[in-house]
Parts: C-alpha cells; sequence; structure tokens
C-alpha cells in the first residue's frame, strides 16, 4: 500500500500533476453526481426553445431540439468516461492474463499468440475499431467492446513480455528448484511484478480511449441518441458551428480538458513507477 | 543484414494472409447486404438478384474467400461495388494521397517535435520545460475532429489564409500524375503556382494532423535524451570539457534518436490507414475516407484491398525503420 | 612542500532533493603536490567520488549545496568561478578517468572520432595533426595497432582496451592534475596492474599529479605517496602511505587494515566493523565514528579535530590527541 | 555562453524556415469565380454515372445535362415536351407510340443521333437489367422503322410510359460506346464515369472524392449554353460549404442543413430557393409483419393522432414543409384537397389505443443516417408517442442494413422518403400500396386491402385521366382511414446560391438537378 501513499504524495508535490488530480477528481464528481448537478433531464426535448445561446436558464446553451447542452455534458461524462474505463480495464484484464500466459509457458503457444498481436497491430486503431463496431451494429457497448480489442494486443505484448523475463529471472527459476508449483509463482511473482507497467499503460490510454469513443460518437457508430455522448454531440453540434458555437465548442472542451488531465495523471504516474525515464 | 530482410518479408506473408482473413471474416459478418443499397430507390427482387450475381455475393463463404486468395495473388483485388472501378485503381489513386498529407504532417512534426523535446530534456523541470510539456500533452489530448474544425474557423473564415478544403484550387488544373503526390508533380510539371497552391491547402490539414504526431515526438525525444544524459559517456565528454551544445547533439540527441526512431516509424505506420477524421474534416481524399465509406457501404472487395495494402505498407515501413535503426546503431552491426 | 596544484579546505557541502537534504562532505581537508600521487581511500558511500566531482564542479547544479570550505586549484578559486571558466579547466587541466569503462564510451561514435574531438577541442592543431595526434596518443597507453581501434566502436573493445582510450581521452592535453575514480575496480586483477603501471608512469613522463580512489588499500599502498582516509565525508586520517597503514591510529583505519585478506596469514578470520552506515539526513555531531568505535570515550562526543602526530601524519581521534597533549 | 547562444540561433533558423514555408504559400484568396464557369459544392463524391444503371438522383444531375431524351421536362411543368423526337403517334391500343427524329442533333464525338441509336440504348437497358430495367418493365421491343423513325412496342398498355422516357433512364447513349466494353460488360465500367451523349455538356475530368468537371459539347445542337464549364466540388462539411459560399468561393452548396438556411438566407450575396417540391417524408407503419397491434386500424390511427406535424415540421424543416393530406402531394394531378387530414389530438389517440384494447405499447423506430433531419425527426415521434402512452424505442441502422431490415420488413416503424421519378399518381399510389409490392420494392408498410388492389390496378390499366382520378381519389379515402403509413409532409425545395446566378428553373420531376444550359451570372455578386 506505500506504493500508492508514495505516489499521492509525490503527485501533489509536482504542481503540473496536481492540478491535473483536481480536475480529475472533479470529472469524477460531476459523473457520480450528475443527476444532482444537472439543470435539466438530458432527455426532454423542447422544440420550441432551440439553438438558445448561453444564458441563466441554460448556462451552455440548448441543442437543435431544445435539450439543455450543461446537462448533458455532465451526464455524458458517465457514457464517454466510464465506458472508456470499462473498455480499457477489461482490455488490460484480459491482454495481461493471455499475455503472460503465453509469456510463461512461451514454445509454440507464445509464438502464435504474438503473430496474432503483430496481425493486430498492423491495424490502423481507428479502422479496426470502426470496422469493429460497424460489424457489430452502432452502439456505445458496441464501440467499447471495439476499442478493448483494439487495445487488446498492447497489455498482451506487454504483458508477455513482463512474464517471459520474470520466468527466466533467477528467483523464479530457483523457486522452480523448490518443486513450486507454477500456479503460485505466477500468482506471487509474476503478476506483482506485471502490475507497476500495467498501471502504467492503463492510465496513459484511458485518455486515448476517451478519444477514441468521441470519434466514433463523430463518425456515427459510437453511442446511439438519445444518449448523451460528448463525440455524438459534436457530430451534430458541429453543423451549428457558425450560428450557435457554443454547441459544439463546450462539449469539445469538455473532452480535451477531461483527457488532459487523465494524460498528464498518467505521465506523473509513469515518471514515477518508472524511475528510468523519471525525474 | 540480410537475415533481417528474409525475417521481416516471412512476417509479411503471415500478416498479410492474417489480415485478410480477419477482414474477409468481419467484413462478410456485417449486417447488411450492398445490393440492397445500390439497387436505386425501389429495386424489384429480379434486380436485386442480378446485382447480388454480378458480384457473387450468394456463393457459399468458402468458395467466395478462395476466389478471393486466388485473385489476389494475381494481383486482382476485384472492383468496388460503389463504384465499379477496379478496387487496385482506386487505392493507386489514394494511397499516395494519404502518403503525401502523412508527409508533410511529419515533417512538420520532426521539425518541430525534436528540438522541443531536445530543450525540455536539457532544461528539465525549468519552466520551458513545463510549457513544452503541456503543449505536448495538449497534442495528445485535444480531440482531433474538435481541434480541426476550430482550426478552419480561425484560419479560413477569420483570417482566410489557409483554404479548408480539397488538395488544389479548382481553377488550377491538375498536374497529370507522375508520383501521385501534387507538390511533386507540380514541380516536374514546372507549375509553380500550383505547387504553392497545393502547399497552401497542405498546410491546415498537415498541422492538424501533425501536432499529434509533434505530442508523441517530444515525449518520446525527452524521455530518451533525458536517460541519455544521465549515461556515464555524458558525464565522461562533460568531464573532457566537451562544449556543452556539441555534447548535447553528438552525445545526447545521436544515441537519444534510436529508440525514437522505433516510435516515429510506428506512428507513421499507424497513419497509412489514412487519417480518418482530419480527411473527413479537411476534404482530402485519402485513404482514410475511403475505407469510411467503403465499411458504411458494405464494400467487400474494396475493404479487403485497403487493408491488405495497408498490411503491406506496415511491414515495409517496419523494415525501414529497421535499416534506419541499423544504419544509426553500431551494436546492430555485429 | 613543492607548489600545490589542489588545495581543498574544510569542504562541506550536501544534496539537496525536495524536502530533504543529505550533508555528504563536512569539513574535508585534501592537498596534492604538483607532480604527486595521493590516494583518498574510504568505503562506497564514504563521499570519495564526490570529492573528486567538486574538485571541476562537475556534480548536479540542481542538488549540490556548497555548505563551507573552498577548492583552489592551480590557483583559481573553484566555488567562486563560473561556470564558463570551470568549464575550460576541464580535459584541459583536470583529467579524469571513471570507474565504469563498459559505459564511459559514446556508444555511436568511433573511438578515434571520440578523441579527435577532445584533442581539437583542447588544441589549435588541424584536423590532420589532430588524427595524428589520436594514433599517438593510443600508442602513449599502449594500444597496439592504433590504426584498427580508432575505427572501431567501444562494444568492439574489452573492458581494459576501453579504460586506457578514457585514460588517453583525459591525458591527451597533458592535464596538471590526473582524478582516476576507482579505474580498476571493475576490471578483472590481470588488467588492474596494467592500467596502474600505465597511470604511473604517464603521470611520472607528464609531471601530472594523480587524485587515486580506491576502497582497495593494496592499490594505494602500491601507488601513492600519501593517502586520506574518509568516512562518511569526514577525513579521519592522512599521510604518508608508509606511516598511515604500518602505524594507523585512527581506529576506523585499524580496522580497515585488519579486514584485508591478507594470504600470508591464512587462519586469521576476516574482522568486520559493528554497527552500521550513520544517517547523513541528520548528521551527529561529535566524532562521526563514535557509534563503532571502540575506544569511545566522554570527549568522543566533540567533533574531533584533524591534527597532526608528526609532519607527516594526522588523525581526528582525541583517543590519539589525549595521550600526547594535543600538538 | 557563446554555445548556448551559437544553439539558439540554430534552432531560431530552422523555426524561421517552417514560418516561411508557410507564409510564402499564403498569396491572397483567390478572387470570386468567374463569370463563364459555375461551381456547386456536393456533400459527398457520387458513385457512377451509367444512365442504364444509376438510380439515384444525385448521379443524375450531372448525366440528365450530357445527355438528351425523346421527351423533355418543359421548365417548371411537369408535362412532356418534343426533345430528340420533334413528334409521336400513340396506337389506338395504346401499345405501340412512335416518334419521328429531330435531324441535326449530335453525339459529343460528333456521330449523329439516329433511330439506331435509340434502339441500342433501350436494348442494352434491359439486358443490363439494373435499376431502370425495372422502369421499362411494360417495354417488349424497340424496332427502327427508318434512321429517323423509331417505334416501342410495349406488353400492356402503360400511361406513364411517355413520362418514364423524361427521366434520366430515357438518355440516348451514343451506340460508339459498345466498342468501349470490357468483358462483357457492354461499356458499365466505360460509362461509369465517363458520359457519351448528346446533352450541352459532357464530363471531361473526374478526380475521385475531389471534383467533377464538365464543359460545353461541341457538337450541341441547341442554343449555346452562357457556362463554358460547371464543377461539382466535393465539400463533405456543412459549415465547410456555408463558409465557402459566403466568400463566393462557389457558386451553390447543396449541403447546408434546412435549419440553418434561414439565417444563410440573410447573408450579403446569397439567396435561398424555397419552392414545394413533391418529396414527401412519411412514416412506415409494419401492417402485417411487425408487431402485431399495428396489424389494428385503431392503433395506426392513433398513431397518426400522436403525431406533432407542426412541431416536426419547425424542428426538422425550419418550418419548409406542408403537413401532408393523404399520398398524393399537392401539385400533382390526383391531390384530393377535401381528403381527411389527421389532427394532433393525444386525447383522441389515447382513447383509439383503449378502444383497440392495447396498454403501454413498445415498439421500435428504425432509421438511418442517410437525411440528416431524421435524427432530430426520431427523437421527435418518439417524444410525441410517448404522450399518447406508445413507447417508441430508437433503433439507428446504417443505410445499407436499414435498407434490408425494410426490404424484410424487420421493423415497426421506419422513417421514409420519397419522390416519384415521373408526374404521375401511379408513383405513388401503384407503389405505396399494391400488396404485390411489398419491401424496397415500394409497398413498405406491407399493407394489403384486396379493394385498394382493384382500384390502383384498375387506374394503371387506362389512359383516361379523368376516371384514373376518381380511382385513385377513392383509394386515398380508404388508405387514410385505415392509415397504412404515417402521412407526414411534403418538403420545400431548398437551395441556397449566390444572388447573381440567374436562370435556375425548379422542376419537381427533376430534383436536385439543374438546368445549366439556361443558367447564367449576372456580374454584380
Amino acid at each position: 500500500m506505500n506504493l500508492l501513499l508514495r505516489s499521492i504524495r509525490s503527485l501533489i508535490k509536482n504542481r503540473f500533476a496536481a492540478s491535473a488530480v483536481i480536475v480529475l477528481a472533479i470529472v469524477f464528481l460531476v459523473g457520480v453526481f450528475a443527476p444532482l448537478l444537472a439543470t435539466y433531464s438530458p432527455a426532454d426535448t423542447a422544440p420550441k426553445d432551440r439553438l438558445l445561446a448561453p444564458g441563466s436558464l441554460h448556462y451552455f446553451g440548448t441543442d437543435e431540439l431544445g435539450r439543455d447542452i450543461f446537462s448533458r455534458i455532465l451526464y455524458g461524462t458517465r457514457v464517454s468516461v466510464g465506458i472508456a474505463l470499462v473498455a480499457i480495464l477489461l482490455s488490460a484484464l484480459v491482454g495481461t492474463f493471455i499475455g503472460s500466459f503465453s509469456g510463461f509457458i512461451g514454445r509454440w503457444i507464445d509464438q502464435v499468440i504474438m503473430r496474432i498481436t503483430d496481425v493486430l497491430l498492423a491495424f490502423p486503431t481507428l479502422v479496426l475499431a470502426l470496422a469493429l463496431s460497424a460489424a457489430l451494429g452502432a452502439s456505445i457497448v458496441n464501440a467499447a467492446l471495439a476499442i478493448a480489442v483494439v487495445k487488446l494486443p498492447i497489455y498482451m505484448r506487454l504483458a508477455r513480455t513482463q512474464a517471459l523475463s520474470i520466468s527466466q529471472s533467477l528467483y523464479v527459476k530457483s523457486a522452480k528448484t523448490f518443486g513450486v508449483s507454477s500456479g503460485w509463482v505466477v500468482r506471487k511473482h509474476v503478476v506483482p511484478n506485471l502490475l507497476t507497467p500495467i498501471v502504467v499503460q492503463i492510465t496513459l490510454d484511458i485518455g486515448d480511449a476517451i478519444l477514441l469513443i468521441a470519434t466514433l460518437g463523430f463518425l456515427g457508430l459510437g453511442a446511439q441518441p438519445p444518449t448523451a455522448e460528448w463525440g455524438a454531440m459534436i457530430s451534430t453540434g458541429w453543423n451549428y458551428l457558425i450560428d450557435q458555437w457554443w454547441y459544439p465548442t463546450f462539449t469539445g472542451a469538455a473532452i480535451f480538458i477531461t483527457v488532459m488531465a487523465f494524460n498528464i495523471v498518467g505521465d506523473g504516474v509513469r515518471d514515477l513507477l518508472d524511475p528510468k525515464s523519471g525525474e | 543484414m540480410l537475415r533481417l530482410v528474409r525475417q521481416r518479408l516471412a512476417m509479411l506473408v503471415l500478416v498479410l494472409f492474417g489480415v485478410s482473413f480477419i477482414t474477409f471474416l468481419m467484413s462478410h459478418v456485417l449486417p447488411g447486404d450492398p445490393a440492397a443499397a445500390l439497387a436505386g430507390p425501389h429495386p424489384s427482387k429480379e434486380v436485386l438478384q442480378a446485382i447480388r450475381d454480378q458480384f457473387g455475393l450468394d456463393k457459399p463463404l468458402p468458395v467466395q474467400y478462395l476466389n478471393y486468395l486466388n485473385d489476389l495473388i494475381h494481383g486482382n483485388l476485384g472492383t468496388s461495388i460503389r463504384s465499379q472501378e477496379p478496387v487496385l485503381t482506386e487505392l493507386m489513386r489514394y494511397f499516395p494521397t494519404t502518403l503525401e498529407l502523412i508527409t508533410f504532417a511529419f515533417i512538420f512534426a520532426i521539425l518541430l517535435g525534436i528540438p522541443l523535446g531536445v530543450i525540455s530534456a536539457v532544461k528539465k523541470n525549468s519552466f520551458t520545460d513545463y510549457v513544452v510539456r503541456l503543449f505536448a500533452v495538449g497534442g495528445v489530448s485535444i480531440p482531433l475532429f474538435w481541434g480541426g474544425l476550430v482550426m478552419i474557423l480561425v484560419f479560413y473564415a477569420k483570417l482566410g489564409w489557409f483554404p479548408a478544403s480539397g488538395r488544389l484550387d479548382i481553377e488550377l488544373t491538375t498536374p497529370e500524375t507522375v508520383t501521385g503526390f501534387y507538390t511533386v508533380d507540380t514541380l516536374i510539371s514546372g507549375d509553380t503556382e500550383a505547387f504553392f497552391n497545393s502547399v497552401k491547402h497542405l498546410v491546415m490539414p498537415a498541422v492538424a494532423l501533425g501536432y499529434v504526431q509533434l505530442a508523441f515526438i517530444v515525449r518520446q525525444v525527452r524521455s530518451s535524451m533525458l536517460d541519455a544524459l544521465s549515461q556515464d559517456y555524458y558525464l565522461t565528454g562533460r568531464a573532457n570539457g566537451l562544449s556543452k551544445r556539441f555534447l548535447i547533439i553528438r552525445y545526447g540527441l545521436r544515441n537519444a534518436l534510436i529508440p525514437s526512431i522505433t516510435i516515429i516509424g510506428l506512428s507513421f505506420g499507424s497513419l497509412l490507414g489514412g487519417a480518418v477524421v482530419t480527411e473527413t474534416i479537411f476534404d482530402w481524399p485519402g485513404m482514410g475516407k475511403y475505407v469510411t465509406e467503403s465499411i458504411l457501404g458494405r464494400d467487400f472487395p474494396a475493404i479487403m484491398g485497403f487493408t491488405v495494402i495497408i498490411a503491406l505498407a506496415y511491414v515495409i515501413i517496419n523494415l525501414l525503420v529497421d535499416l534506419l535503426v541499423y544504419s544509426l546503431d553500431p551494436q546492430t552491426r555485429k | 612542500m613543492s607548489s600545490l596544484i589542489v588545495d581543498i579546505q574544510d569542504l562541506s557541502l550536501s544534496f539537496q532533493t525536495d524536502g530533504s537534504e543529505v550533508s555528504i562532505l563536512k569539513n574535508v581537508k585534501l592537498q596534492i603536490a604538483t607532480g604527486e600521487i595521493v590516494g583518498l581511500v574510504g568505503e562506497s558511500g564514504s563521499g570519495k567520488s564526490v570529492t573528486a566531482l567538486a574538485i571541476s564542479k562537475l556534480l548536479p547544479e540542481e542538488i549540490t549545496r556548497f555548505t563551507g570550505g573552498s577548492i583552489n586549484f592551480d590557483g583559481t578559486d573553484i566555488l567562486k568561478s563560473d561556470e564558463a571558466s570551470v568549464a575550460e579547466l576541464r580535459g584541459k587541466r583536470i583529467g579524469f578517468v571513471f570507474q565504469e569503462p563498459m559505459t564511459a564510451l559514446n556508444p555511436t561514435m568511433t573511438i578515434g572520432n571520440q578523441l579527435f574531438h577532445v584533442i581539437r577541442r583542447h588544441s589549435t592543431l588541424s584536423k590532420d595533426e589532430a588524427r595524428a595526434r589520436v594514433r599517438k596518443s593510443l600508442e602513449e597507453v599502449l594500444i597496439f595497432k592504433p590504426e584498427i581501434v580508432e575505427n572501431q566502436y567501444p562494444f568492439q573493445l574489452s573492458g581494459g582496451m576501453r579504460q586506457r582510450v578514457v585514460i588517453a581521452m583525459a591525458m591527451s592535453a597533458n592535464p596538471a592534475l590526473l582524478i582516476a575514480d576507482e579505474p580498476t575496480t571493475a576490471l578483472d586483477v590481470t588488467v588492474q596492474a596494467e592500467i596502474l603501471s600505465l597511470i604511473e608512469r604517464l603521470a611520472k613522463d607528464h609531471g601530472t599529479a594523480v587524485l587515486l580512489i580506491s576502497h582497495d588499500l593494496g592499490v594505494i599502498a602500491k601507488t601513492c605517496s600519501r593517502v586520506t582516509v574518509l568516512y562518511a565525508g569526514e577525513v579521519v586520517e592522512s599521510g604518508n602511505v608508509a606511516d598511515v597503514l604500518k602505524n594507523p591510529r585512527h581506529p576506523y583505519t585499524q580496522a580497515l587494515i585488519r579486514s584485508l585478506p591478507d594470504i600470508a596469514a591464512r587462519d586469521r578470520s576476516l574482522e568486520t566493523i559493528t554497527g552500521e552506515f550513520p544517517d547523513l539526513r541528520n548528521r551527529p555531531d561529535g566524532c562521526i565514528y563514535a557509534p563503532r568505535c571502540p575506544k569511545k570515550f566522554e570527549k568522543c562526543s566533540q567533533s574531533p579535530l584533524l591534527l597532526g602526530i608528526n609532519q607527516l601524519h594526522a588523525v581526528a581521534c582525541w583517543a590519539e590527541h589525549s595521550v600526547g597533549g594535543g600538538a | 555562453m557563446k554555445s548556448r547562444l551559437r544553439a539558439r540561433v540554430s534552432l531560431l533558423s530552422v523555426m524561421a524556415l517552417v514560418a516561411s514555408l508557410f507564409i510564402a504559400a499564403t498569396a491572397p484568396a483567390n478572387a470570386a469565380v468567374s463569370r463563364t464557369s459555375l461551381i456547386v459544392a456536393m456533400s459527398a463524391d457520387l458513385d457512377y454515372l451509367d444512365p442504364a444503371a444509376t438510380m439515384d438522383n444525385a448521379q443524375w444531375k450531372i448525366t440528365y445535362p450530357c445527355y438528351q431524351r425523346l421527351v423533355e421536362y418543359n421548365g417548371a411543368d411537369t408535362d412532356v415536351v418534343p426533345g430528340l423526337a420533334s413528334s409521336w403517334k400513340i396506337s389506338d391500343n395504346n401499345l405501340v407510340y412512335t416518334f419521328t427524329l429531330n435531324t441535326g442533333n449530335k453525339f459529343s464525338d460528333g456521330t449523329e443521333v439516329n433511330a439506331k441509336a435509340v434502339k441500342y440504348t433501350f436494348d442494352r437497358l434491359l439486358k443490363i437489367a439494373k435499376g431502370p430495367a425495372d422502369n421499362f418493365g411494360d417495354l417488349k421491343e424497340v424496332t427502327v422503322l427508318n434512321p429517323t423513325t423509331v417505334s416501342f412496342t410495349l406488353k400492356r398498355t402503360s400511361p406513364q410510359f411517355l413520362y418514364t422516357l423524361a427521366g434520366n433512364y430515357g438518355g440516348i447513349v451514343n451506340p460508339k460506346v459498345a466498342n468501349k466494353a470490357v468483358n462483357g460488360d457492354m461499356g458499365q465500367s466505360y460509362l461509369a464515369n465517363r458520359t457519351a451523349g448528346s446533352g450541352a455538356f459532357v464530363l471531361t475530368e473526374w478526380k475521385k472524392g475531389q471534383f467533377i468537371k464538365l464543359r460545353q459539347n461541341r457538337h450541341y445542337a441547341g442554343k449555346k449554353p452562357a457556362f463554358t464549364s460547371v464543377i461539382f466540388k466535393i465539400v463533405g462539411d456543412a459549415s465547410s460549404q456555408r463558409l465557402q459560399l459566403a466568400k463566393g468561393e462557389i457558386d451553390i452548396a447543396e449541403g447546408i442543413p434546412t435549419d440553418q438556411l434561414a439565417n444563410v438566407g440573410k447573408t450579403k450575396g446569397i439567396v435561398v430557393v424555397n419552392q414545394p417540391s413533391l418529396t414527401v417524408d412519411y412514416l412506415y407503419i409494419n401492417n402485417s409483419k411487425g408487431n402485431p397491434a399495428l396489424s389494428k386500424k385503431a392503433v395506426r390511427q392513433a398513431i397518426n393522432y400522436a403525431l406533432d406535424y407542426k412541431g416536426i415540421i419547425d424542428v426538422t424543416q425550419a418550418g419548409f414543409a406542408t403537413q401532408m393530406r393523404g399520398p398524393i402531394p399537392v401539385g400533382m394531378w390526383g391531390h384530393d384537397r377535401n381528403l381527411f387530414q389527421y389532427t394532433t389530438d393525444y386525447a383522441k389517440a389515447k382513447s383509439l389505443l383503449s378502444s383497440a384494447g392495447v396498454s403501454n405499447l413498445s415498439i421500435d423506430l428504425l432509421y438511418s443516417a442517410r437525411k440528416p433531419w431524421w435524427a432530430s425527426e426520431a427523437l421527435l415521434i418518439q417524444d410525441n408517442l410517448a404522450k399518447a402512452g406508445i413507447k417508441v424505442n430508437l433503433k439507428l441502422t446504417d443505410y445499407a442494413t436499414s435498407r434490408q431490415m425494410i426490404d424484410k420488413g424487420d421493423f415497426d416503424l421506419s422513417l421514409g422518403v420519397w419522390s416519384p421519378d415521373y408526374a404521375d399518381p401511379f408513383m405513388f399510389m401503384n407503389f405505396w400500396f399494391d400488396s404485390g409490392s411489398f419491401g424496397l420494392a415500394g409497398n413498405r408498410s406491407f399493407y394489403s386491402n384486396p379493394a385498394v388492389d382493384k382500384l390502383i390496378r384498375e387506374a394503371a390499366n387506362i389512359t383516361d385521366q379523368k376516371k384514373r382520378t376518381e380511382l385513385y381519389v377513392a383509394a386515398q379515402k380508404i388508405v387514410v382511414d385505415e392509415a397504412a403509413y404515417g402521412y407526414m409532409y411534403q418538403k420545400n425545395y431548398l437551395l441556397p446560391m449566390r444572388s447573381n446566378i440567374k436562370g435556375f428553373v425548379f422542376n419537381p420531376m427533376l430534383e436536385q438537378m439543374y438546368n445549366l444550359e439556361t443558367m447564367y451570372k449576372t456580374s454584380k455578386a
């Protein structure tokens, strides 16, 4: 547990990361307490007061159906950030399992799995995500699945290289000489050592995943109306850029700030846990 | 050296086979029948059937895949369902367009990224370091479709500095294709006005796309520079009184480039599939737009052709990166 | 005493990393005369390398705090001079040889090229003259067929060969002082002797003073005329090698010598020093060795002064001075 | 300090180089488009242009001005007048149409347009058997009587045959295309991105993904058009189109969303063409293959009462549309001015539902992103029906999937758009309601009513317009009462263009097409 304590303390000290941590805290709070904070329900349409400018009634104005943009951005946090987290954690879990399994067992299984990761990596990420969500049908769940699959090879390769180096290392070999079961070795040695690089990779990937979900939404393959998702909101909103500049701008800012905060914290965590490239 | 090339070619065959198999599966699992999408507003049953026969859509999947494979071997990528044009001709048209965009984006990213990475490493934790890192993180975090849009608003609508769509002004004659790069073809044909115009059209999309890559490069160069500066040989150089500038470039950067080249190569490779978002916003007729429309229009031959070319280009880029590293890093020349 | 090339008086410095300050050196005294070979000995972490790096200000600026004393090199007050003027000295007047030859050379430049640039930096030789000078300096460090070695890369040479190249670089501008920080520790024993004799010969031929740093008393005994013993950043004893080694007066030096494996006395078991290394984050006052010293008594609570027992031998230990009533 | 200074100088020089490259390239934005060329911005590239294959209005805006037809529409009027044919006779059994051709009309490569070319065109069309072949289902054969006379023999009477010849698939193709055939495709790949007609323009260049360029056809027999070149430029982004129109870089913008056109109209130098079209936006209600409740007439009526017609028109078309009164739109003969029209009445809808013994009905609404306004329309309908106690869950799929689902009847409700190929109520009544053409063929609601079948099939077999009108009016009464579809609105045709573009005439039969040969520019922008 001191790992966590140490990281929090050091993050706070570095002003750069500190502000990002605060932003993230706000984002999470907004996500959780969206219903309380929101001034309107994100779904109810009011055709007569559509495309209103930001004002006292609607802080960020209204969209083409008269829905309150401020509330939709709040609720959008749950979809965009929540789904990104789920997708990445899923990808990390599955990827680590397969990767460490193949790295630890080795021989031909490892070769086959590694070739598959090569093939998956040969695909440009967005195209793969695009094809998958088109194949599975456009919905937020499928978008999350698509992203999980797209990010899988990264974790598989990460876990495999770690598992390989750990399983070759002395203390694991010596443990084996004592006739210790490989399951125990994996649990006691392989997994804990995997934790650090995986955690670093996860913090870096979340920002990217939010962008991917928003881009899929933008291309019409992510979240479907009427769900409030940032990418989809911009996708409709940007047609109104000229007359109602606020509609796409506030949503864009929400994505930008959240992803930036994740990346800064990601950098901070990586510099902290991965001494070589750190301070 | 030769061992490296042989190994890469073996991988190429495997990746090609894997990629074509996965795409074939995926594209045929896509719901929706291309014939229905294509046969006009109110087609009769016979017309639908005629289209399906023409594209062999009714044959069992394994048969379709085998036909596809032997076509592939003979270099025939089939005809696109949407545009009735051979897929190969379309790819030969769209691939250089995307390549031109990515190349300019990377020129911008490298020209700016490497110096910034070096400065922020040399001046670690100074004010400049924080500003550069903030600028870099911004690049990785900005949603491209939003950033590009704001750029159009400011630099096209308000200031009118740069055009916002297409590769060349309509009035100018498009250069006849030699390399497929408008900037190069116009120079070959000596049409300077068209050359400057094509550069002007490249500015905004290249900067929008380049800014994201710039962020990767700055972060990578900074971390490998920090690594190089902390090495013993750097201290030896300092102890021997070599000038700071010489040390930074020949001792620091020279060694930091090797890991950075691989990362830059990989991100160049990942863009071969076309920068879908940038191309959509700036009407850049590249691979990104082509594949998006093909996927949405269930154009199987086009999707398959696209993926094969991309896999091919991806492996070639990896080979080039390895060769570059081979020339830069003496240790690989055992 | 011929003129002093290095005169360090009561040097104290500490490293400050966000919040915590660690005191590395306290009142270090060290003199090196022109052409003299002086040894600096101590366990790892005793501050010997820091002292060496301090002489040409090679310590990391952002965390180093000089808290006292002065360093005078050949008439220049190092601590008071700005970075540019100290930089002029490096390589030209002060040569450095480091402990780890495997990583001491730039892996992406040929041996000849690295030497070439150092030579060009400190001389007005033309390109061709400098290239010739490269071959000569390689020969000087007994590298045979220099015409082949100059086109090779560091990874193609053995550890010993690489250390010779580092020495060639350090000596290329005929410096007044050569600092050798554990030059042979990373090398196997047979090569160690060659490197040490090479350093001795070059120093003698060029009249270069040498500061030889090592944790191995055997190496010091063979090569140095005088020696200074450091413990936890403080000088506990210094003087003529013969005196200090044969008749060590400070309990720490005595323990160091007793822990030396002596092939002749096979039956004697090796002695270790009890207790652990002091915490330098808050340096205890009084004698730093007191907690581990068998002769500890109440006076030791005050910081001992480094007082000379005779012209050639000084020790910082009350037990030694109280008997003679202090010098 | 010297070395650091030099480092900074070299860095600055690199930055200066990059900056100068950009600044040097910023010659001032070019002046407005010249007067002898017209630039139209469209939102997406086109697929293929062979008149015997293409079935999409977007494609026809290129082919229509490049080909000529035996008979043409006359300006804004939906009746036909002589085109390539100077006159024609119809046999008394209405099965043989004989046309005498004008002389002097030449294809773009100079070959004479004669009867042989007409026969070649239609034989080719029937053999290719794609979309257009459907519209000539009744055509048996074409015979050349002499170089300037050709006759068409039909399998059965078809009152709308003459109008079909005025459609895009009536374009007469140059027979020389035959020797451009590639492995027996009768020149389809050649004509996919070229034109071989006798119209005022010819396609000279198609840069895929960028633009299509038309130039004057040197051999065109008619009056020389004002424009020497017409360019259809691809600008995907609606905001970009609007900016380019405002700056004068383009003359006409097709892709600006309807609800922005009010503001666009206010911009200096821009005018918005706004006329009623025959394109309708309506709701398929699956009478037989969807949710069983929808087979009950009362439920379908309840849906029609629950639609907020005014709200939908205001939000999706910014008011530029009129509510439908029955399937046949205003402006087409057969429209019945005093036919019953549903009004928004949630109470009535609720009572109809309870009378049908249906409570908390949950149905899905299928739509695609094919039309930009459908997303908000679907949301509004969901909201409207909810007020009548019907839960609607939205199912957005891509266009290809939606087509397949509609063909199979795999939906409850679905959004649809329909525009007639020729000015005959047959295009609505016989397609929408004939129980023989379920699915994509036309009957999207899978509605079948023998009485209605009898009425519309009889109307299709006679040529007496007055009798046909009575039959169609009777059929409309039934289908409106049975609420086979949700009759929503008839769109206006809206087109923002520079104010110096003159001579544009909108013909409801030729939506998205331009009468390029008679359009011109005045000097003031």
